[in-house]
């Protein structure tokens, strides 16, 4: 019997590595783990790598886990935004690296690692700083440079619906990066506000299928 | 009198063609789904994961799961749709949308724009989705105010700030004219009403060209 | 206004010119654009490259277009299979050009074509005969090949319902190709069981959005 | 006496963990799924986009939209869901599926895998998802018979058809015995009742050896 639903957070988050890179789902507001984010900070794991769009906003989620100084580096593409306040502190005083990636390829990095590749070649950021020190090659006429998977050892995600094989599914925009991290990471956990029976998601509806996730937990925000 | 922001953004919004596939970016472009002529049906994407954004909804609709890339509350039209991030910017980086809407802190004489950094140290960088649009949208064009508020141009021979993408703007909407990138430099199409051709060479470093049939730029009280 | 309803086949195909790239969906017998390829015999195209899972069976859809001579190369992963009586005379008569390609490379590849990419490494054929005269590299101590993008001209769809904007959904596992061939091709006809009034499909149920779709037409078959 | 088809399927499926996602290739994988334990969850996996391939359909209850690797009509399992055929080899390739059991031609001591051509001239070659299966599931097992009709090994030193991927294959199931590739050669795991380790060996072309806790392999009657 397949059932991987959890009973608490900290069931959820156990087990988190130090050093472990953490993909953290959301943008902007919607589909944000932070349930998850401040699981883990009980949990107790440093030195993390997180990948997520956005830095945190305010001193809840991933804002907290940095706050909580465990964070020693964060991949991101737009680290800033109205309240980012902890991170911008952090970043000032030199207390947290930022490696800044244009958000389509951190998560076409993501999918590659997710699909078994070794790499791709993007045109995105050619002739740019952030294209630095990357293998440049051109093919059929435009020039590309080389970009590799980037694959997390665990993913915190935050669905609406799932069920007991880990079935997810997402409301609007709040889909975002969840269905690519649940893909590209070794450990996928995802808050989801409603747990339902098996069946009870149509088949034709499942966004993310629950081979992808490993762990739910109903947390009904 | 320069146009005001929502001019510049009424004015791109003039010419975007019916059934057009359009992002927006943050800030200034943003604006322009607020004059979008009625006669149009232009499906709005928004990097996060939505074709097809609405106007924004009322104080009693507000749904913090439908946010546009700005991270502001929207609405989906009838016919919208959802799809995930990787998804988003395959239609982003694939080149199926016609157009892209992007502010700039600088654009220079060839197209190129510089729009992620103003490479100030206490200031974390921020990149977006601006790199994946310049190079993946299969038009650009820019809305700008045509100068900082210290003066200092933003149309430049050559960007000064680190670029977004090189050679990809095709038009520039500003506060004081409407310029066309071309092979043969900046051609200006229109010119608002009391500003002359010298006094906005003036404000522009990069050299301008006067279209043959440039008009008066005259927008609607806004 | 957007409307992406042709009235005929005839006009869902009109323009597809000779030596085109044309991606056919399906997979077995479930969501075959078979009326189109029909269409195109009609048409008159000539010379065609078609990329698709199978090669054709019986007589009709895709194995009406090869008896109809105008396919001069098949890229596919699994030519043979019950009833592909047409591909394999011509194939035996040498009437018909076959690259074989690994079943997840062909749509691999038109992904990375829709997703304006330049190519990506995967470790699939390697040690195989698929992957002679392939540029081979070792990444993170395993060997993969560099595969090529691969567009369309032309995608021929085959779908259960869709809008005037050209928003899509399937039925089951007749979605297969489908969503990636509309992707991937520069013009993109889909034959529809079922035209729907806009704003029918749930949005969170629309698997191909309009986006990727130029032209529908209605066979409710 | 050797197995019949249905029993080399049943011995194949005894191994199935609970929980497992697994993917079985054309023909006798196939029958795999009629034999797995009542006391298991396994989601079976069809390379055209499903997850949860459930038992054939009646025959008033087949449906032409719903069909697996082989063009069969099949079912969908409560829990199951439908993905586009490109997120079904991101499964495949990927390493999400714990275990793919193949057919073959040919298999070698090494592991190497051949069961995509037998090169025939008359006969047009048809790789399928065969060598996206034999790298990225997380295991490849293989269902086949010991020896050809003609009575030749198809467990070799070496392939002599074209492979399908080096050194991916981990157990080997057949009508005779129960083999694993090891970093130490092929060792029988399990051997059926009548047929004697030297017997075995003669009908294999590559060197077996016993396993120290070697056991007879007594399928039911199927």
């Amino acid at each position: 019997m397949i059932d991987k639903r959890v009973r608490s957070l900290a069931d959820a988050v156990a087990g988190t590595p130090d050093g472990a890179v953490v993909l953290c789902a959301g943008f902007g507001g919607a589909g944000l783990p932070n349930a998850l984010c401040e699981a883990l900070i009980e949990q107790g794991a440093r030195d993390l790598t997180v990948v997520a769009n956005n830095a945190g906003t305010g001193r809840t989620g991933l804002a907290a886990l940095l706050a909580a100084r465990r964070v020693r580096r964060i991949i991101c593409s737009f680290p800033r935004s109205a309240g980012s306040v902890v991170f911008e502190e952090l970043y000032a005083k030199g207390e947290i690296e930022l490696e800044l990636v244009p958000q389509g390829i951190i998560s076409e990095r993501m999918r590659c690692a997710a699909a078994g590749l070794g790499g791709f070649y993007s045109p995105v950021s050619v002739g740019t700083r952030l294209a630095d020190g990357k293998e440049h090659r051109e093919i059929d006429g435009r020039i590309h440079v080389l970009e590799k998977p980037l694959k997390g050892d665990v993913a915190l995600l935050a669905a609406d619906r799932g069920d007991r094989w880990g079935n997810l599914t997402y409301r609007k925009s709040a889909r975002n990066f969840n269905p690519t991290m649940a893909m590209a990471a070794s450990l996928s956990i995802a808050q989801v506000r409603h747990i339902v029976e098996l069946g009870e998601i149509d088949p034709e509806m499942v966004i993310t299928p629950g081979i992808f996730v490993d762990r739910l937990v109903e947390v009904p925000v | 009198m320069p146009l005001n922001r929502r001019q510049i953004a009424w004015r791109a919004a003039q010419d975007l063609a019916d059934g057009a596939y359009v992002n927006l970016g943050i800030g200034l472009p943003t604006m322009v789904a607020d004059f979008i002529p009625a006669d149009r049906e232009i499906v709005l994407h928004s990097e996060n994961g939505i074709l097809g954004v609405g106007p924004a909804p009322g104080d009693n609709e507000i749904d913090w799961d439908l946010i546009n890339a700005g991270k502001q509350p929207i609405t989906l039209v009838t016919g919208g749709s959802y799809v995930h991030h990787t998804d988003s910017f395959l239609m982003i980086r694939g080149g199926h949308l016609d157009l892209a809407l992007l502010g700039a802190f600088e654009v220079s004489e060839a197209g190129d724009l510089a729009n992620w950094t103003t490479d100030d140290p206490s200031f974390p960088p921020g990149v977006g989705g601006a790199m994946d649009l310049a190079v993946g949208a299969k038009e650009i064009r820019v809305l700008v105010e045509h100068t900082t508020r210290a003066g200092a141009p933003r149309i430049r021979r050559q960007c000064e700030l680190p670029l977004t993408a090189a050679g990809v703007v095709r038009r520039i909407y500003t506060d004081l004219a409407v310029i066309d990138v071309t092979a043969g430099g900046l051609v200006v199409r229109e010119i608002v009403e009391d500003v002359d051709f010298p006094t906005l060479q003036a404000r522009t470093e990069a050299m301008l060209r006067p279209a043959p049939d440039i008009s008066v730029l005259r927008p609607p009280a806004l």
